[in-house]
């Protein structure tokens, strides 16, 4: 082992050394430089595989020979070894970053920046807290030497003011330690400890100093204006330093030093830690400097860090873990995001679209964005899991509420710059070259965030029945992202037919995961046939099809709420960058993440509820939630219903759907949405409706889906795009479901199951057909189409079978949802609701006419006189779905026996009774089977009928018709198709007045002119930044006090 | 099968009586229309050389496969609307095959043929059997709401969707009737029906004069023909639909035949005293004083 | 009225004056000052309807004569302005700038009678006539009965008659004188 | 085609039957020929009655039910409404109005023709369903009548298309009428009101005549 006392020696030397070198041999320089960091990092990392590894103890180190309080003593813990590693190692990265950037200044840059590692690792050591002090200054000086390293008025005035503001805070903490010497006699730490002068009088101000002035330190709201000019002024590399190292020692030493306070000192801590963290995030949201909006992220997130810390009392024995795993994700993320801000130099967020270019450098980015929000697979998902399961556990929602609302915040902005990252059009865009080494330190930490993401899930007994090889399959789909897309395509749909094999028989027994496995599964596998139609790379969608996919079947493989919540991000995460992908599809796939993120916190704050009544993370802990049962219930529901887009939460899905190709929004529209219903059917499952707050939920999530169906439907009919017809479509079907679901009763149920199951075949069918056709045309506007049914035989039958199902007209199957509905509102009394229900249903007409008629009849126009049918690719899945149709139109009684046994374990009244193919209720009778004989005998006999009447029938082309004496002039002004249903429109346009979209601008606006009115406090002024420090030190004050 | 062989023989037997008495309902009601009008009126059998004029046209066009499939679909709608509806309540042979479905069924059945008309409207590519067919929809998503309110209201008031329940429960004079005992719900489902016949004030659909006869513009000879043999069915249909739900239903040929009759004539009667609507008008009205009495006929249930 | 006139007079060379009724007046001007005098007409005396505007075919005379029409709906009274343009190569300046409707009677009498209206909208577009390739019909030249013959197939023996003299023929047949 | 040669040398031009070139979503382009690819040209046939006994059955419902296409040619259509009103009440003949010529099987000429209406007569009578009838009201329809000598009305109308009954008179009265449809219903029964198959028949002979006169010819021969 090599003694610790050689992190800070090896530095300090090859300093010296650097500086006799001279200006002359800045290569061998640099080389030392870095070998010395390397050094460094291999002798942390030794300690810390000894500590992890073995029951190596801790080690003292004495300076001088002579034990403290005489000298001055370091500590080698695992704590320190795992600070101290990672610390190195961002310097190491660090310096191979601003490898050229040191060299350009010369030999004392390199010395400098040695001493601000060496520094940074010294006062995670060190125990001694006069030392502390020291090399705090230490840090500060060889900091603010880095930032003016690039030469510049900001980044000048940054150093000047990062100046002021650490001598401000040094001079407190001087006298901090000054009043704590004084009261206790030493300058140990464990000294200070053993002497407890927290409970002395003056003793409570020597605390308040020094904790006030690491806290400074760690840039707290307000007193951080300097800090955000320095994050903006300095250099990128500089600020991923000083964000990810820099930060990391000061939190370590405030943990540190948290030992001398007490106990009593940690809600203040807390409350300063989360003030900064909603500040800073709010603040965050009208900032469009991208430094600068990195300033405020690292700010927030080492505000919840200190929160963190301040609440580690309610964590447990989960606080370390908490702790590391959010200081990792934030180390991690903001370093690599700063590493990337300083390869694309780009100052104003939008012009970040130019990272395009380079998909490397995207995905580095996203692995940031999702690593920093606490996505899966990484480790802050994990980390805040478990914070927010542990703060619900010792009862503190209200802190769990901040942070939740604090990350909301973080989520804003940061999903709006990677949208514009992923999206924006922006023609001028700056060039910039991508230097190896400046890729290299963020693709390891990316790398790295991956790899302590799977680790940091085996820390959480929850998360071990994880199954990680779906993941390792869509790693290796995104190593060979170079291959053209029909062979990633055949690669992901063998790996999904095969992962079906697998996983089909562990879903035995359970008729709804079988069910819904069908619809996800199945669904992949026609999705991905459907890939098949097109050209090129496709660079990244496979990746993110399968995540989503994967997500969707943990989902139903979950065992407890955290694998459920897993899988669930991690669907959010594929589906976002599916509906990303679309052509103007950057502020739907924005608005969609932020119902998404919404209703991830709603989730997670339901789940810990259920998690705290019921004492572990099992599924049963839905049921019988007794703490605040009604909040639990509703946000679950609430966080459920942001996919299946109810009504008040859908303003993301018709402009995100509406720009998805062809198999995109099948996915998202007839497979994606089911992922709500599933998460509903869990909830409701777990409620029950004998509670007496069930009833309220319930009668509410009625409404909620009835008017999602009405609304969705009458919306749909006044659509002129194809696409965005079927996505509002999509609105009112989920809303039948939804209303079904909360009748809970047997038929209910059977008829919101069937609905889900249906909905996906005919759906599908649209889905897959109106989008190749709009793909095909190149518009998805209907009045643009028309007369396809003679260039599109095939697709036109698809769609005519579809519309029909979907309208509910016997004797397809559509009909056996509606006749359940029927049954099911009048024996449960809903009639308002239900009438709603069915009327929605009537104005599907509308829009399903108004869908087959603009595209396949009418006036077939000039340019599409040669389109051909759809490919094959497409036309293959389409007439699977088809042919399920048909088999369950003959047959219902395939599908409805084996759901009503399933129901009749939850819901034993009220099934329906089989004779043969008849089902019958209390009410009423219907025998599917029969209806499609007689039908179809009657329609074959009718049809034999006229073909002998009309044999001689002449056939015309399509300008033959009676037009007034006329001719009609262009197909153009013969189709009938824009704003078709005028009159409807002007009886019921009402309805679509955009009520809730204004409401969530509304939300949004507020939001941000509150941000952009308190951010005015941040004048940029160095000395109202020192009054801001020395202002926040009395208020603190005289409020502990 | 035996079974089903005879009641094969008697539904179409019912189909042609059905059919005969539609078409001379309508020649009657046209005479009406004209008396009223102080004319002396077509014949009543003017109905019959209008159909044989139709299927022997000598020439026909068409616009496509679906085109000539619209008026089939249609008038698979009307016979299977007929298929499924018990004509004669306690006879086990003019029940057709309404064991196949309830009240449910048959309302939703009513769509196949317009779907099927639309559709094939749709691609004679005139713009004017859009502008029919978007008029027709819109109104058609308004009538149905009251409609189907009262049928709620009865449903819940019978305990029942079945016709024969239905009917089985009004059976005994006429204070058993739907109309006597829950009159909101008749009140509501006779204004639906004013919609669903069609008839002035309601008749914007088909505008003769603005729109030449709305969806089936383009439809002429056989197919129109077609068309008007479904159209004479279905009026007979409905009026049974309403019947059935209303009044009592009917325990012989004479009493459907009255009934019918009766029925039929208010719509007339409201469509020669009425002028049209236009089509937001129609809307706003049906979701009103229809609405409103459909509703209260729920609540007062 | 007459102080109307009286100001037009002075400003503009009018070359005859025609009272027709108290509110009614014709004047003659030329074909130059035409326009301008309808804009004053319009702009400074109220004239700001614009009634009709005519022809009338001087084969004689080897002149059309335009008759603009114009009213004032205040003092109600109504003013045409006639000028003459001549029958070779008729043409005229178009007054579609002032009333947009005038557009649409330029047409017509391009149509009607051959005079061009250049940069009018749609001057050169059938209007009445689809297909007319013959001399403008309403200009006195054109022989009507003698198109009809030649292309409407006359009925033979279809005879013409005076119909004053055919009834007396036919109720009072014994009358003669 | 005759037809454009024809067009081009008047200047007429119908910029909505020029041929053109699209671009179709592919990127290709496609050159299209509005007469051939948006109108049928195939010509009319001449659809021989069936069996004697079944055609006198045929005809008696089809006298009996005289669908009259609501299209008002000249000024005798102010008699049409008057026509159906209580004093006459065409109806109990059997006489109906239907607005489009597809359902309908009688064309009443009411009166002067003037030749951009022919136009329009022609098209509708051509999509009129065989076997159809022509009904000619008042002596413009005859020889012209007044209008003898004007520069667009024409003189004959069965040399534009076959004439079944002509009813003279300048205008006939709605009684005079009445008693053209019976006419027409006499040679409907006697199998005499072969008008369509006449027309299939000197089908060249009366387009000629009808392109004499119709200049801007912007139609297909025969519209289906």
């Amino acid at each position: 082992m090599v003694a610790p006392i050689y992190i800070i020696t090896i530095p300090l030397g090859i300093a010296f050394l650097i500086g006799v070198l001279g200006k002359s041999n800045k290569n061998i320089g640099g080389m030392f430089m870095l070998i010395a960091l390397a050094c460094m990092s291999f002798v942390s990392a030794q300690w810390f595989i000894s500590f992890m590894t073995s029951t190596q103890s801790p080690v003292y180190i004495y300076t001088a020979g002579f034990k403290p309080p005489f000298s001055i003593n370091l500590l080698m813990g695992l704590n320190e070894a795992f600070f101290t590693l990672i610390i190195n190692i961002a310097t190491l990265l660090g310096a191979i970053y601003l490898y050229n950037n040191l060299k350009k200044q010369g030999t004392n840059a390199m010395s400098v920046f040695l001493g601000f590692a060496m520094a940074l690792n010294v006062m995670v050591m060190t125990r001694d807290i006069f030392n502390l002090y020291v090399f705090l200054e230490i840090a500060s000086v060889a900091t603010a030497g880095l930032i003016i390293l690039e030469q510049g008025l900001k980044s000048t005035s940054a150093g000047f003011k990062y100046m002021i503001a650490t001598g401000i805070i040094s001079s407190i903490l001087l006298i901090g330690i000054i009043f704590a010497y004084n009261y206790s006699g030493t300058l140990n730490i464990d000294g200070l400890i053993e002497a407890n002068i927290g409970i002395l009088k003056g003793g409570a101000i020597a605390i308040f100093l020094i904790l006030i002035a690491i806290v400074l330190e760690l840039k707290p709201f307000p007193a951080n204006g300097w800090a955000l000019d320095v994050y903006q002024g300095a250099d990128s590399g500089i600020g991923a330093m000083i964000s990810a190292a820099s930060a990391s020692a000061s939190l370590y030493v405030l943990y540190k030093l948290f030992a001398i306070a007490g106990e009593s000192w940690y809600p203040v801590i807390a409350v300063l830690g989360i003030i900064t963290f909603i500040a800073s995030n709010l603040f965050g949201l009208k900032q469009t400097n991208s430094k600068r909006l990195l300033g405020y992220s690292s700010i927030g997130q080492i505000g919840l860090l200190i929160t963190v810390l301040g609440l580690s009392p309610y964590l447990g024995d989960k606080f370390e873990f908490i702790a590391v795993t959010l200081l990792i994700s934030h180390y991690l993320a903001k370093a690599i995001l700063f590493w990337i801000s300083g390869i694309v130099k780009a100052e104003n967020i939008k012009n970040w679209s130019n990272l395009r270019k380079k998909p490397l450098l995207v995905a580095l980015f996203g692995t940031a964005v999702f690593l920093l929000l606490g996505f899966p697979p990484f480790p802050s998902f994990f980390g805040k899991w478990e914070l927010v399961m542990q703060l619900a556990n010792s009862g503190q929602f209200a802190w769990m509420t901040a942070i939740l609302v604090g990350s909301f915040f973080e989520g804003i902005y940061l999903f709006r710059w990677f949208g514009y990252t992923l999206k924006l059009d922006n023609k001028e865009l700056p060039e910039y070259k991508m230097k190896l080494n400046k890729i290299i330190p963020p693709a390891i930490f990316g790398v790295a965030a991956y790899i302590l993401g799977y680790y940091s899930g085996t820390f959480v007994d929850a998360a071990k029945g994880l199954d990680y090889i779906p993941l390792l399959f869509i790693a290796f789909i995104a190593l060979i992202n170079f291959l053209p897309a029909w062979v990633k395509n055949s690669i992901s749909l063998t790996g999904v037919i095969l992962y079906i094999a697998v996983i089909f028989p562990e879903f035995d027994g359970d008729l709804l995961r079988q069910i819904f496995a069908a619809i996800f599964l199945g669904g992949a596998v026609l999705a991905l046939f459907a890939g098949f139609y097109s050209k090129g790379k496709r660079s990244g969608f496979h990746v993110v099809t399968l995540a989503m996919f994967a997500g969707l079947a943990m989902l139903l493989k979950a065992d407890n709420l955290l694998e459920i919540f897993y899988a669930w991000e991690l669907m959010t995460i594929g589906s976002y960058f599916l509906l990303i992908r679309g052509k103007k599809s950057m502020p739907h796939g924005y608005s969609y993440m932020m119902f998404s993120l919404g209703g991830s916190y709603a989730l997670i704050f339901g789940f810990a509820l259920a998690f705290v009544s019921f004492g572990n993370l099992d599924l049963q802990s839905l049921s019988g939630i007794t703490i605040y049962p009604t909040l639990a219930y509703s946000l679950m529901l609430l966080g459920f219903m942001t996919k299946t887009a109810s009504f008040g939460l859908h303003i993301w899905l018709p402009g995100a759907h509406g720009e998805a190709v062809v198999d995109i929004h099948f996915m998202a529209s007839a497979i994606l949405l089911k992922a709500g219903v599933f998460g509903i059917i869990l909830v409701l499952l777990g409620m029950g409706t004998e509670a007496s707050y069930a009833k309220y939920i319930l009668y509410t999530l009625g409404w909620i889906g009835a008017i999602s169906a009405l609304i969705g439907n009458i919306a749909a009919s006044f659509q002129e795009s194809a696409k965005r017809l079927l996505a509002w479509s999509s609105i009112g079907q989920l809303g039948y479901i939804v209303f079904g679901l909360a009748l809970m009763s047997h038929l209910g149920w059977m008829a919101g199951i069937f609905y889900t199951a249906t909905h996906f075949l005919y759906k599908g069918v649209l889905f897959l057909t109106i989008g190749g056709i709009a793909l095909k045309l190149g518009t998805p506007y209907m009045y643009r189409m028309g007369g396809l049914i003679k260039k599109m035989p095939f697709s036109f039958i698809a769609v005519l079978i579809a519309i029909i199902t979907l309208s509910g007209i016997p004797p397809l199957v559509g009909f056996a949802g509606k006749w359940l509905f029927y049954n099911a509102i009048i024996s449960q009394g809903l009639y308002f609701q239900g009438i709603v229900v069915l009327f929605s249903g009537i104005v599907a007409f509308l829009y399903l006419f108004r869908l087959i008629y603009s595209v396949f009849l009418g006036q077939l126009k000039d340019e599409h006189r040669n389109v051909k049918e759809l490919p094959l690719c497409l036309l293959i899945p389409i007439y699977i779905l088809i042919i399920a149709i048909m088999i369950i139109s003959a047959r219902p009684d395939f599908i409805l026996k084996p759901i009503g046994n399933y129901l009749l374990a939850y819901f034993p009244s009220g099934a329906l009774n089989w004779n043969g193919t008849m089902a019958s209720t209390g009410l009423g009778y219907w025998d599917g089977y029969w209806v499609m004989i007689i039908v179809g005998v009657m329609f074959t006999l009718l049809f034999g009928w006229l073909l002998i009447l009309n044999s001689k029938s002449k056939k015309v082309k399509q300008f033959n018709m009676v037009y007034a004496g006329e001719k009609p002039f262009r197909p153009e002004t013969t189709h009938m198709s824009y704003n078709m249903f005028s009159g409807y429109n002007k009886a019921l346009g009402f309805f679509m007045m955009p009520g809730v979209t204004g409401f969530w601008n509304w939300m949004s606006d507020i939001l941000h002119d509150t941000a952009n009115y308190f951010r005015r406090i941040y004048s940029g002024n160095g000395q109202s930044y020192a009054i801001h420090i020395i202002a926040y030190i009395i208020i603190i004050y005289l409020i502990v006090f | 099968m035996d079974n089903i062989a005879i009641k094969l023989l008697f539904t179409l037997l019912g189909l042609f009586i059905v059919l005969n008495w539609g078409l001379i309902q309508a020649g009657i009601m046209n005479k009406i229309v004209a008396r009223v009008g102080k004319r002396i009126g077509m014949p009543v059998y003017q109905p019959y050389f209008n159909l044989i004029k139709l299927y022997s046209k000598r020439t026909s066009i068409t616009h496509g496969v679906m085109f000539y499939l619209g008026p089939l679909f249609r008038l698979s709608g009307g016979v299977g609307m007929f298929l499924f509806m018990p004509l004669i309540f306690g006879s086990e042979y003019w029940s057709n095959f309404s064991f196949a479905g309830d009240v449910v069924l048959i309302l939703y059945f009513q769509f196949f043929g317009m779907l099927g008309m639309a559709l094939g409207a749709g691609e004679g590519g005139h713009p004017y059997s859009a502008i029919g067919v978007s008029r027709g929809l819109s109104q058609w998503t308004t009538i149905e709401l009251p409609l189907t309110l009262a049928i709620i209201s009865i449903a819940i008031q019978y305990h029942s969707l079945s016709f024969t329940d239905i009917v089985a429960a009004q059976q005994g004079g006429i204070t058993h009737w739907t109309m006597w005992t829950n009159p909101l719900a008749t009140a509501a489902g006779m204004l639906a029906f004013l919609g669903t016949m069609g008839h002035s004030p309601f008749d914007l659909v088909k505008a003769p004069n603005e729109i030449p006869i709305g969806p089936p513009t383009e439809y002429h000879s056989t197919f129109l023909g077609v068309l008007r043999t479904n159209a004479a069915i279905l009026h007979v249909v409905e009026s049974v639909l309403f019947m059935n739900l209303f009044f009592g239903g009917a325990t012989s040929w004479f009493e459907l035949i009255l009934k019918t009759f009766l029925i039929y004539f208010w719509s007339v009667f409201v469509g020669v005293v009425f002028p049209r609507f236009r089509i937001e008008q129609s809307v706003s009205w049906f979701l009103k004083v229809p609405l409103i009495l459909g509703i209260l006929a729920i609540i007062f249930i | 009225m007459e102080q109307i006139l009286q100001d037009i007079g002075k400003q503009f060379k009018i070359t005859d004056i025609v009272k027709k009724r108290d509110n009614l007046n014709f004047i003659t001007c030329e074909k130059e000052q035409t326009i301008s005098l309808i804009t004053y007409l319009r702009d400074i005396k109220g004239f700001s309807h614009f009634v009709l505007l005519s022809v009338v075919d001087w084969i004689e005379d080897g002149v059309f004569q335009l008759v603009y029409f114009l009213n004032n709906p205040d003092k109600k009274i109504d003013i045409g302005i006639r000028t003459m343009i001549s029958r070779e190569n008729a043409t005229m300046t178009s007054a579609h700038h002032l009333w947009e409707q005038i557009a649409t009677y330029q047409r017509e009498l391009k149509e009607m009678y051959g005079i061009d209206f250049p940069g009018s909208p749609r001057v050169d577009e059938s209007f009445i006539l689809e297909g007319w390739d013959d001399i403008p019909p309403m200009r006195r030249e054109f022989d009507t009965k003698k198109y009809s013959e030649e292309n409407f197939f006359p009925r033979e023996g279809r005879e013409t008659n005076d119909p004053e003299e055919y009834m007396k023929k036919k109720l009072y047949p014994d009358e003669e004188k | 085609m005759a037809i454009e040669e024809q067009n081009k040398k008047n200047k007429f031009i119908d910029p909505d039957l020029e041929k053109r070139e699209i671009l179709s979503p592919d990127g290709e382009i496609i050159k299209i020929d509005p007469m051939k690819d948006y109108f049928c040209d195939a010509k009319p046939k001449v659809h021989e009655p069936a069996n004697k006994v079944i055609e006198k059955f045929l005809n008696w419902s089809r006298a009996n039910s005289l669908w009259v296409l609501a299209f008002g040619t000249g000024c005798g259509s102010i008699e049409i409404p008057s026509l159906m009103t209580s004093r006459f009440d065409a109806n109990r003949f059997g006489v109906q109005m239907r607005p489009t010529p597809r359902q309908s099987s009688v064309f009443i000429i009411s009166g002067y023709l003037a030749v951009k209406t022919l136009k329009r007569v022609i098209r509708s009578y051509e999509q009129m369903q065989e076997p159809r009838y022509v009904v000619a009201l008042g002596s413009c329809t005859v020889n012209g009548g007044m209008y003898y000598d004007s520069y667009n009305t024409i003189n004959r109308l069965d040399y534009y298309i076959p004439v079944d009954v002509y009813v003279a008179g300048c205008m006939p009265r709605p009684e005079a009428m009445l008693a053209g449809f019976n006419k027409l219903k006499e040679r409907i029964k006697a199998g005499r009101a072969e008008g369509a198959n006449e027309y299939a028949e000197k089908f060249d002979w009366y387009k000629a005549n009808q392109k004499k006169i119709i200049k801007d010819w912007n139609m297909p021969d025969y519209n289906w």
